[in-house]
C-alpha cells in the first residue's frame, strides 16, 4: 500500500486510464466518447513521464554548463510523450471531423441511435 | 423432421433461386423465420447494448478489474523518482553526457527527438500531415458532402459576422495575436536552446492565427494563406524535413561523410539540422492547426 | 565509395519512397497521375524487395540497418531478414494487384477532387506497413501503428456515404482502444526494462525472468501488448468492427485492409514473440496459450457468423475473422512449424482475400449494387472473370488441393503433431472449421453460377476494365502457383524464423 | 516517504485530475464537459512542470488546453449543442 502512495503518479494514471476506458465504452455520446479517449491517452503519458522523473534533479536542458548525467532527469520519456501528444491531437481532430460528418447525416450524436438509423436505412 | 433439413432447404432455395418469390425481401424475411439454431446465437454486442443496465454493469466491472490488476502492477513497479531505476541507464547517460557534442543542442530532449531518434519524429510529423488530409477528405465541400441547411447556416453566420462589430474581440486580437505569433516564433527558433521546439511553437503560432481569423474573418487570413499556399507550405516543409532526414540516415547508416557544422552550442545558429527541422515542423504545425480551424468552421481553407 | 552495401539500404529506401510519394501527391492535380505515381512506387518497391529477398536468402543472413549516426541502444534501427523480405514482397505484390485491379472502384466511388487524397492514404498505408515489417524498435512500431490506423480509417470513409462514416467510427474507436493498450504496454515495458529496441529489450527481459524480478508486471505487459495487437488484428472477441467497415468501404479498401493491414499487425506480433519476449518466456507466462484458445474460438465462431450472413461482403468479413483465428492458432502452437504454417497462412490469406473482395465488389456492381446473395444469382454469367476469381478464392479458402489454402491447412495439421497436448484440439477444430467454410462458401459459389430465369433481366455482359482482368488472372495464377510450388516459400519462412530468434 | 509541501501539492493536483475525469463522465451538458476537460489539460500542464518536463508543459498548454479545446468547441457549435447559437 505504501508503495502505491509513493508511486502516486502511476496509481493515478491507472485510475485515469480506467475512467477513460469506461467513458469510451459506456458513453453513448460521441463527443464524450472521444473525450474519454483523450483522457486515456493523457493517462498513459502521465505514466510514461513519471518514469523519467528523478528526485532532486533538474529538467534536461543545459544549466550552469554542467555536463553530467547525474544532474538531469531522464530525457527519453519526455521525447516519447512529445511524440504521443502530437499523435493524440491528430487523432482528436480526425475523430471530431468524423463526428461532424455523422451529425450531418443522422442529426444525432448518440452512437446507439446512429447504429439503429443506419441499420434501418440499410434495410430499406 | 422439419428442423433437421433446414439447411438442405436453404441450399435448395439458393440453387433454385426460389423463383416463386418475386421479391427478395420477402424471400429473405421468410428465410430468416425458422431459427432452429437458437443455441448458436451468442449474445451479440448489439443485444447486450440494448440491455443498457447489464452493459453498464459489465463495463464498470471490466474497468474495476482492470484498475485492481494495474494497482497490483504499480505496487511492484520501480519506485518513483529513484535514480537506480531500469530506465536510467547507459542510454540516458549518453544522451545527457555526449548529447551536446554529438547533436549541438543544449536542450537534450530536442537533441534526442530530432537526432538520435529522428525516425519516430518523422513518423509523427507524417501522422499530423495525414490527419489534416483526413479532415480535408471529411469536411471539404464536394458533391457528397453538401446540404442546403448547412449552406444556409454558413451564409447566416457570415451575414452575422458582417454586422457584428465584436469590438472587444477585435481590439484584443489586434494587440494580442502579433504578440502570440511572435512568442510562437521565438519558441520555434529557440527549440534547441530552451524548452519548446517546432511542435509547441507551431501550435502557438497556429493559435495566434486562429485568434486573428476569429476576430477579423477568414478573408483576412486568406490574403496570405489560401488553399494553394497551405498545400505548398505543408508539402514543401515536409519535403525539406524528408530530404534532411534521408541525407542524415543515409550517411549515418553507410558511414559516409557527414559534414553539417554543429556551430557553438548555445548560439542560435547551431545544432546542425535541428534548427531547420524545427522551423519546418513549426510551419507545418501552424498551417495544420489553422487548417483544422478553417475546415471546422466553413469547410474550406 | 565502393563500401556502400546497396542491398542493405533497400528497407530504408522502400519505406522512404512510399512516404515520399505520399508527401508529393497533394501537389498532383489529377487522380490519374496520383494513381500512376502509386503504381510506379509499388513496382519499384516490389522489384527492390525481390532483390533483397534473393540476396538474404542466398546468403542466409539477416542484418540491421542503423537509422542515423548512432548505434543500437541510442538510435533507431531497421532489421531485415528472409521473413521480413518475403512479407515485403507479398505486401507490395498484393497491394499492386489490388489497387491496380480496383482502380475502377476508386474512380467510381470516390469523388474526383478527393481521389489524390485517397492515393496519399494508400501510399502512407503502404509505407507504414513496410515500417512495421522492418522496424526493430517498439516505439517506432507504435508511431507507425497510429499512421496505419489513421490511413485505414481514411480508406474506409473515402466513399463518403453515411454508412461508411458509421463503419469508420466503429473501426476508429476500437482501433484506438487497441493503440491505447499497446502504448500502455510499451510504457510499462520501458519502465521495467529501460530499453526500446528489440534486442536490448530481449536481453533485459531474459535477465528479469532469470532473477525473478517484476514477474507480474511482465505478465501484464505481455498481455497488454498482445491484447492490443489482437484488437487491431480483429481476433475473435474483438472482431465487431470488421463487417460494418468492410461492407461500407470501397472494395479496393476492403481488399487492402483485410488482406494486408490486419496481417501487418500479426507480423509485428510474431516479431515481438521471437525478438522481444522469446518463446520460452511467452510459454512460461501462458499468454501464448490464451492466443491459441482465442484463435480456435475465432475459427469456429467466425465461420458460424459468416453462415448466418446473407450479404456477401459481410460474409467475407466474417470469413476473415475465421482466417485470423487460423493464424493465431498457428502462433499459439508455439512450435517452429506452427509458426511457419501461420506465416504461410498470412501469405495465403493475403493472396486470396484481396481477390475475393475485388471479385465480390465487381459482381455486386454488375448486379445493380445489391449485395444480398439472392441478388447475386447468375452474377458469374454476367461477369465470368469475376465469377471465376470468386470461385477460385472460395475453393482456396475451403482448402481444396491445388490451391494455396490447402497447403496452409496441411501445414497446420502437420504442426499439430509437434504440439503436445494441443493436437486433438487443433485437428478437431480444423476439421469443423473446414466443413463450416465449405458450408458457407460453396452455396454462394453455387448461387453465383445459377442461371436466372427472370424475364426482366435484360442485363447483358458488362465490359470489364482490362486492368481488372489482368489483375484477377494474376491473382488466380498466384493462388495456383503458391498451391503447387510452395516449398521454396516454406523454406524462406523457416530460415527467416530461425534467424529471428 | 517525505511529506514535503511540493509532494502534497502534486498529490492534490493528481486528485484534482481524477475529479475532473469523473466530472467529465458524469455531467450531462457537453459544454461543461469540454470546459472541465480544458481544466484537466491545464492541470496536466502544471503537473509536467513539477515532473521537470518543461517541453511537455508548453506543448500541453498550447495543444491540450488551447487548440484541441477550440476544436471541441467548434464541433459543439456545428452539432448545435451550444446555447446561444442554434439549438438542435
Amino acid at each position: 500500500m505504501t508503495h502505491l502512495l509513493i508511486n502516486y503518479y502511476e496509481a493515478a494514471s491507472v485510475i485515469l486510464f480506467g475512467i477513460g476506458f469506461m467513458n469510451l465504452l459506456l458513453q453513448n455520446n460521441l463527443i464524450k466518447k472521444f473525450i474519454g479517449l483523450n483522457i486515456m491517452d493523457t493517462a498513459v503519458y502521465l505514466f510514461l513521464a513519471a518514469q523519467g522523473y528523478i528526485t532532486n534533479r533538474v529538467a534536461p536542458i543545459l544549466t550552469h554548463g554542467i555536463v553530467d548525467a547525474d544532474y538531469y532527469i531522464n530525457p527519453v520519456p519526455a521525447g516519447l510523450v512529445l511524440t504521443g501528444i502530437v499523435v493524440s491531437v491528430s487523432v482528436t481532430a480526425f475523430s471530431l471531423a468524423l463526428v461532424q460528418r455523422l451529425y450531418k447525416h443522422y442529426g444525432t450524436l448518440n452512437m446507439d441511435e446512429i447504429m439503429r438509423l443506419s441499420r434501418e436505412r440499410e434495410g430499406e | 423432421m422439419h428442423k433437421k433439413n433446414t439447411f438442405l432447404q436453404k441450399l435448395k432455395a439458393w440453387v433454385n433461386g426460389e423463383d416463386t418469390l418475386l421479391h427478395a425481401d420477402e424471400y429473405i424475411a421468410k428465410r430468416k423465420q425458422p431459427q432452429p439454431k437458437q443455441w448458436l446465437r451468442s449474445p451479440s454486442v448489439e443485444k447486450i447494448k440494448s440491455n443498457r443496465a447489464l452493459y453498464s454493469f459489465l463495463c464498470v466491472l471490466v474497468a474495476m478489474v482492470f484498475i485492481t490488476i494495474m494497482m497490483v502492477v504499480v505496487s511492484e513497479l520501480p519506485t518513483f523518482g529513484n535514480a537506480s531505476n531500469p530506465g536510467n541507464n547507459e542510454v540516458m547517460e549518453r544522451y545527457l553526457e555526449k548529447g551536446i557534442e554529438e547533436t549541438g543542442a543544449i536542450n537534450f530532449v530536442a537533441g534526442m527527438i530530432l537526432d538520435y531518434r529522428a525516425f519516430d519524429t518523422f513518423g509523427e510529423s507524417n501522422v499530423l500531415f495525414l490527419a489534416v488530409i483526413c479532415v480535408l477528405m471529411l469536411l471539404r465541400r464536394d458533391s457528397k458532402n453538401i446540404s442546403a441547411a448547412e449552406e444556409k447556416e454558413i451564409a447566416e453566420d457570415e451575414a452575422l459576422d458582417a454586422v457584428d462589430h465584436k469590438s472587444i474581440l477585435q481590439v484584443g486580437a489586434k494587440y494580442l495575436s502579433p504578440v502570440i505569433i511572435l512568442y510562437g516564433i521565438y519558441v520555434i527558433l529557440n527549440g534547441h536552446l530552451s524548452p519548446g521546439g517546432g511542435f509547441s511553437g507551431g501550435s502557438i503560432v497556429g493559435g495566434g492565427l486562429i485568434l486573428y481569423a476569429a476576430a477579423f474573418g477568414h478573408q483576412s487570413v486568406q490574403r496570405f494563406l489560401n488553399f494553394r499556399t497551405f498545400t505548398w507550405i505543408s508539402v514543401g516543409c515536409l519535403l525539406t524535413y524528408f530530404a534532411c532526414k534521408s541525407y542524415s540516415f543515409f550517411t549515418g547508416a553507410n558511414h559516409v561523410g557527414y559534414t553539417i557544422p554543429k556551430g557553438i552550442p548555445g548560439h542560435i545558429l547551431s545544432a546542425g539540422f535541428i534548427l531547420p527541422l524545427n522551423i519546418c515542423v513549426g510551419l507545418i504545425v501552424a498551417c495544420t492547426m489553422y487548417g483544422f480551424y478553417a475546415l471546422f468552421t466553413k469547410g474550406d481553407i | 565509395m565502393e563500401h556502400i552495401n546497396w542491398i542493405h539500404n533497400i528497407p530504408f529506401f522502400s519505406i522512404f519512397l512510399a512516404m515520399f510519394c505520399g508527401i508529393i501527391t497533394p501537389l498532383l492535380k489529377k487522380g490519374s497521375i496520383a494513381r500512376m505515381v502509386h503504381t510506379g512506387m509499388l513496382c519499384v518497391v516490389f522489384c527492390m524487395s525481390v532483390l533483397l529477398l534473393l540476396n538474404v536468402y542466398q546468403n542466409g543472413e539477416s542484418f540491421t540497418f542503423m537509422m542515423g549516426h548512432f548505434p543500437a541502444p541510442w538510435g533507431n534501427e531497421l532489421r531485415a531478414g528472409p521473413l521480413e523480405a518475403l512479407m515485403a514482397v507479398t505486401f507490395s505484390a498484393v497491394m499492386l494487384l489490388t489497387t491496380v485491379g480496383g482502380a475502377s472502384f476508386i474512380a467510381h466511388d470516390v469523388v474526383p477532387e478527393k481521389q489524390n487524397f485517397y492515393y496519399i492514404m494508400l501510399n502512407a498505408l503502404f509505407g507504414a506497413m513496410l515500417a512495421l515489417t522492418y522496424t526493430n524498435d517498439i516505439f517506432t512500431a507504435y508511431v507507425f501503428i497510429e499512421i496505419l490506423t489513421i490511413a485505414s480509417c481514411a480508406l474506409i470513409m473515402a466513399k463518403g456515404t453515411a454508412q461508411s462514416m458509421v463503419g469508420t467510427t466503429h473501426y476508429l474507436v476500437i482501433s484506438l482502444l487497441g493503440s491505447g493498450m499497446i502504448l500502455f504496454g510499451v510504457s510499462i515495458l520501458y519502465s521495467i526494462t529501460g530499453q526500446l529496441l528489440f534486442p536490448q529489450m530481449k536481453e533485459a527481459i531474459i535477465q528479469l525472468v532469470a532473477s525473478g524480478q517484476y514477474t507480474f508486471p511482465l505478465l501484464v505487459v505481455t498481455g497488454f501488448v498482445f491484447i492490443g495487437l489482437a484488437i487491431k488484428s480483429a481476433l475473435f472477441p474483438f472482431h465487431s468492427m470488421l463487417p460494418g467497415a468492410y461492407q461500407a468501404a470501397v472494395p479496393t479498401s476492403s481488399g487492402v485492409l483485410s488482406g494486408l493491414v490486419l496481417k501487418s499487425y500479426i507480423l509485428l506480433g510474431i516479431k515481438l514473440i521471437y525478438s522481444v519476449f522469446s518463446v520460452d518466456v511467452m510459454l512460461q507466462l501462458k499468454i501464448i496459450d490464451i492466443l491459441f484458445v482465442f484463435g480456435l474460438a475465432g475459427m469456429v465462431m467466425g465461420s458460424v457468423y459468416a453462415m448466418r450472413e446473407t450479404r456477401m461482403k459481410r460474409m467475407l468479413a466474417y470469413s476473415s475473422v475465421a482466417q485470423i483465428g487460423y493464424i493465431y492458432m498457428g502462433i499459439g502452437m508455439a512450435s517452429r512449424i506452427g509458426m511457419v504454417a501461420a506465416c504461410f497462412h498470412i501469405l495465403a490469406h493475403a493472396v486470396t482475400k484481396s481477390m475475393l473482395f475485388l471479385c465480390c465488389g465487381q459482381m455486386v456492381e454488375d448486379s445493380g449494387g445489391k449485395e444480398q446473395i439472392y441478388y447475386l444469382r447468375g452474377a458469374g454469367f454476367r461477369n465470368p472473370l469475376a465469377g471465376i476469381g470468386f470461385t477460385v478464392g472460395a475453393l482456396s479458402m475451403v482448402g481444396v488441393p491445388l490451391f494455396v489454402g490447402f497447403i496452409s491447412k496441411l501445414y497446420f495439421a502437420t504442426a499439430s503433431v509437434y504440439a503436445p497436448g494441443k493436437m486433438a484440439a487443433v485437428l478437431i477444430v480444423l476439421g469443423i472449421s473446414m466443413v463450416l467454410n465449405a458450408l458457407y462458401f460453396l452455396p454462394s459459389v453455387i448461387a453465383i453460377w445459377t442461371p436466372v430465369k427472370k424475364e426482366n433481366e435484360t442485363q447483358t455482359r458488362i465490359s470489364v476494365s482490362p486492368a481488372f482482368g489482368v489483375c484477377i488472372v494474376a491473382f488466380v495464377f498466384l493462388n495456383i502457383m503458391l498451391g503447387i510450388y510452395y516449398r521454396p516459400f516454406i523454406r524462406i519462412i523457416e530460415m527467416g524464423i530461425i534467424l529471428l530468434q | 516517504m517525505n511529506w514535503e509541501i511540493s509532494t502534497i501539492i502534486q498529490m492534490l493536483m493528481v486528485v484534482f485530475l481524477i475529479a475532473c475525469a469523473i466530472g467529465v463522465s458524469v455531467t450531462k451538458n457537453l459544454f461543461i464537459a469540454v470546459i472541465i476537460f480544458m481544466g484537466y489539460s491545464s492541470i496536466m500542464a502544471i503537473i509536467w512542470v513539477f515532473l521537470q518536463s518543461p517541453d511537455l508543459a508548453i506543448t500541453e498548454a498550447a495543444v491540450g488546453a488551447g487548440v484541441s479545446s477550440v476544436l471541441f468547441f467548434l464541433t459543439l457549435k456545428k452539432v448545435h449543442a451550444l446555447k446561444g447559437t442554434r439549438e438542435g
